[in-house]
């Protein structure tokens, strides 16, 4: 289980430019966190460099896993849920098909296992929790209001909704540090308060939320400006 | 020195000229950028 | 072994749909060897004579069509870092990707080349050779290839330059591959199959380590 | 190991180690360059090639300086992957251009010393000028993806790859053309070599090259170092 992520005197550079100097945070299991700044300050980048793609130019993240600290960058990288810029949906394949993929690229439980390793490893309460925690690919689609949609080729989806598929992967990826870069981009009244909602679920499970946003998060968050 | 190169002037020549044209333009556009990047530089440190 | 099978079959399923697959540089092949002969002459001494070299060319620049959208299409679209970060490392993301361009790519290039060899008049055990060759010689070239592709996947237009970098290093492909043909031609051992094969094996088994390394240097851009 | 290299990697150093260094070293290279072709244009013409040895004197150098710019740029890139130093991308880069300069001129040169002695422009059994054309080819590509990479501390570590990757092909590449050369023509071809007398204009002429290699590279890399400063400068005021 996931304890906490600490951040201590980190530089972000992107090629020759030093974007931050000297951030230092730390979330909790169960705390989510926002980055804010205008365009260009390295919200991005900086999500990028806990996500272990971009080396810290100085200073160091470490990740508590059970107690054993990892600060290896790609070993990090195996605990975040990604949600980038880009949707990273294929034209043609249906949205069933590109969860299917992402599904078994992640080795991501079945959807019987799921609900038990869910229950198993945090005691579900609301019922609501107790669907988001059976993590079948139907029930997940209707979480995500792509239930209709499932087997439509991707080209054929709106902005929106091609947001809500890359949120409803986020969910299949079961993943405890959620990396989010602009995650309510894109999305109306309703889905933005969908992904409130799944970040405040997704922190009373125990997990982890780091958020590049203008907008608040839908929780007493903390806030780091950049 | 001896500068009598029949019969092959016609190969001869073209080389060392083709060698000193290439060799001689580069090395005097190298200097060119050397200057102009000093000049520069000198300019905007006076600013 | 299942997110490499599912990398696998994702390529070779967008291989077949969204274009750049097998039936693009099939027939960019056959139009090679088309205007080859139109080219040359109808002497079919000639043809035979030169027929193997032309088809190991051919297929190697048709190899190299939809090379530059190997790691380029996940990079532009954000796939690249789910799959980065998924429990499949890089080194078999490349490895994933190589057999993915072979099998799409490479193995129907050499299945359809007998049929191409018809064009030049090989005789039967010329075209055996040459086949062979290229079931050798291909994943080679899939091999370097995809060096190349994740090494300009960030170029915007990378498909321009690619070539450029390739086909100087695929150079001993094409000479070992062509000399296995030549080999039966002329009926003397050149010891081309083992250097073929060592070039091969050399390639595939380090390809994907450099490749590897060459998408984290990318994705830390 | 490398703590003596490391102390003159530092931008500040290098220029001022090579402000007092380069004068000598231009100086020597005139010196060698007109020595060269006082002794070269003094030599008696060969027995079999006549006075083309002329041309051998500017066409071996200019292959060997082919393959050992190429060399250059593989140090630097490992010191460029390893170590991360700007000073070793910086070098790797300014010394691609010169290395298609030097093979181009084999190329060139080695044509016009080959149509007196084998009758004709191009001899593609002889494999040392089949391979001179791929590394000319090669020096192009990473010439071409430095510049096509527009960050460039991404570029420096891509094409830097690149030059590891095409060292360890190159001799691969010889030696298959090599082998493709005596697999088509099996009689040996004349290929350019040279007489004990010639050896002294050869040698100096080799020195020359070196020479300006050395001073255009050093010249070049404190061009690079100005234009960033510069670059940081123009960027810092805006």
């Amino acid at each position: 289980m996931i304890t906490s992520l600490t951040a201590e005197k980190l530089a972000v550079q992107r090629g020759s430019r030093r974007l931050a100097e000297n951030l230092g945070f730390t979330v909790k299991a169960g705390q989510a966190l926002a980055l804010e700044g205008a365009n260009g300050s390295g919200k991005t980048s900086l999500l990028r460099l806990i996500a272990g793609f971009l080396p810290a130019a100085a200073g160091r993240v470490t990740l508590t896993d059970d107690g054993r600290e990892i600060s290896d960058p790609e070993e990090r990288g195996r605990f975040v849920g990604w949600l980038g810029h880009h949707d990273a949906l294929k034209a043609s394949f249906t949205v069933s098909e590109q969860l299917a993929f992402f599904g078994k690229l992640y080795n991501a439980p079945s959807a019987g296992s799921i609900a038990g390793d869910a229950s198993g490893a945090s005691p579900v309460t609301t019922g609501e929790e107790k669907r988001m925690a059976l993590l079948d690919q139907a029930h997940l689609l209707e979480q995500i209001g792509l239930a209709r949609q499932a087997e439509l080729p991707c080209r054929y989806l709106s902005a929106g909704q091609r947001r809500r598929l890359a949120l409803a992967r986020l969910l299949l990826t079961q993943r405890p540090l959620w990396l989010l870069d602009e995650p309510f981009a894109a999305l109306d009244v309703a889905g933005k308060g969908l992904v409130a909602r799944l970040i405040a679920l997704h922190c009373g499970q125990g997990g982890m939320v780091i958020a590049a946003t203008h907008e608040e998060l839908g929780l007493g968050n903390e806030v780091l400006r950049l | 020195m001896n500068f009598d190169m029949s019969p092959y002037g016609a190969f001869i020549w073209p080389a060392y000229g083709l060698s000193a044209l290439l060799l001689g333009s580069f090395t005097l556009w190298t200097i060119a950028r050397w200057r102009a990047a000093k000049a520069k530089l000198a300019s905007l440190e006076q600013k | 072994m299942t997110p490499f099978l599912a990398l696998l079959s994702r390529d070779l399923r967008l291989s077949v749909r969204e274009g750049g697959g097998a039936a693009l540089a099939l027939v960019f092949f056959a139009l090679v060897a088309t205007l080859v002969p139109l080219g040359v002459g109808s002497d079919l001494a000639l043809l035979a004579k030169v027929g193997s070299g032309v088809l190991w060319v051919g297929a190697a620049l048709a190899a190299l069509l939809s090379l530059d959208r190997l790691f380029q299409a996940d990079y532009e679209d954000g796939s690249l870092d789910l799959i980065a970060l998924s429990p499949l490392s890089l080194e078999g993301t490349a490895a994933a990707k190589i057999l993915a361009h072979w099998l799409s790519i490479g193995l129907p290039l050499t299945l359809f080349s007998p049929i191409l060899s018809v064009f030049f008049g090989l005789s039967a055990p010329t075209v055996m050779a040459l086949t062979l060759s290229l079931a050798i010689g291909t994943p080679a070239v899939s091999a370097v290839g995809a060096i190349l592709a994740s090494l300009t996947l960030s170029v915007r237009r990378g498909g321009l330059i690619l070539p450029l970098l390739v086909l100087p290093l695929l150079v001993p492909v094409v000479i070992f591959g062509a000399g296995m043909a030549v080999e039966v031609q002329t009926g003397l051992a050149n010891g081309a199959p083992r250097f073929l094969l060592a070039f091969s094996l050399g390639a595939t088994l380090l390809s994907p380590f450099i490749t590897a390394m060459a998408v984290r240097l990318n994705l830390a851009g | 190991m490398f703590d003596w290299l490391f102390r003159y990697a530092n931008p500040a150093r290098f220029m001022g180690l090579t402000t007092t260094l380069l004068p000598w070293l231009s100086g020597a290279a005139v010196l060698a360059l007109a020595a060269g072709l006082y002794l070269g244009f003094s030599a008696p013409p060969d027995y079999q090639q006549g006075r083309t040895v002329l041309i051998l004197f500017i066409h071996v150098p200019a292959a060997i300086m082919s393959t050992m710019v190429y060399g250059c740029i593989v140090v630097a890139s490992l010191f460029s992957l390893v170590n991360r130093h700007i000073l070793a991308d910086v070098a790797a880069r300014t010394a691609a251009p010169l290395g298609a300069i030097f093979t181009l001129l084999a190329l060139a040169t080695g044509s016009l010393w080959g149509r007196p002695m084998w009758g004709v422009w191009w001899v593609w059994g002889d494999a040392r000028l089949t391979s001179t054309l791929v590394q000319f080819f090669l020096y192009l590509g990473y010439i071409a993806l430095w510049g096509a990479i527009e960050d460039e501390t991404r570029a420096a570590r891509i094409c830097a790859v690149l030059a590891l990757v095409g060292a360890v092909n190159i001799p691969i590449i010889k030696y298959s053309v090599e082998w493709w050369a005596t697999l088509h023509q099996g009689e040996s071809i004349m290929s350019g070599k040279l007489a004990g007398v010639f050896l002294t204009p050869w040698l100096v002429m080799m020195l020359f090259y070196v020479l300006l290699f050395v001073c255009l590279w050093l010249v070049r890399i404190r061009t690079m170092i100005l234009e960033r400063r510069i670059r940081s400068l123009m960027q810092g005021a805006s």
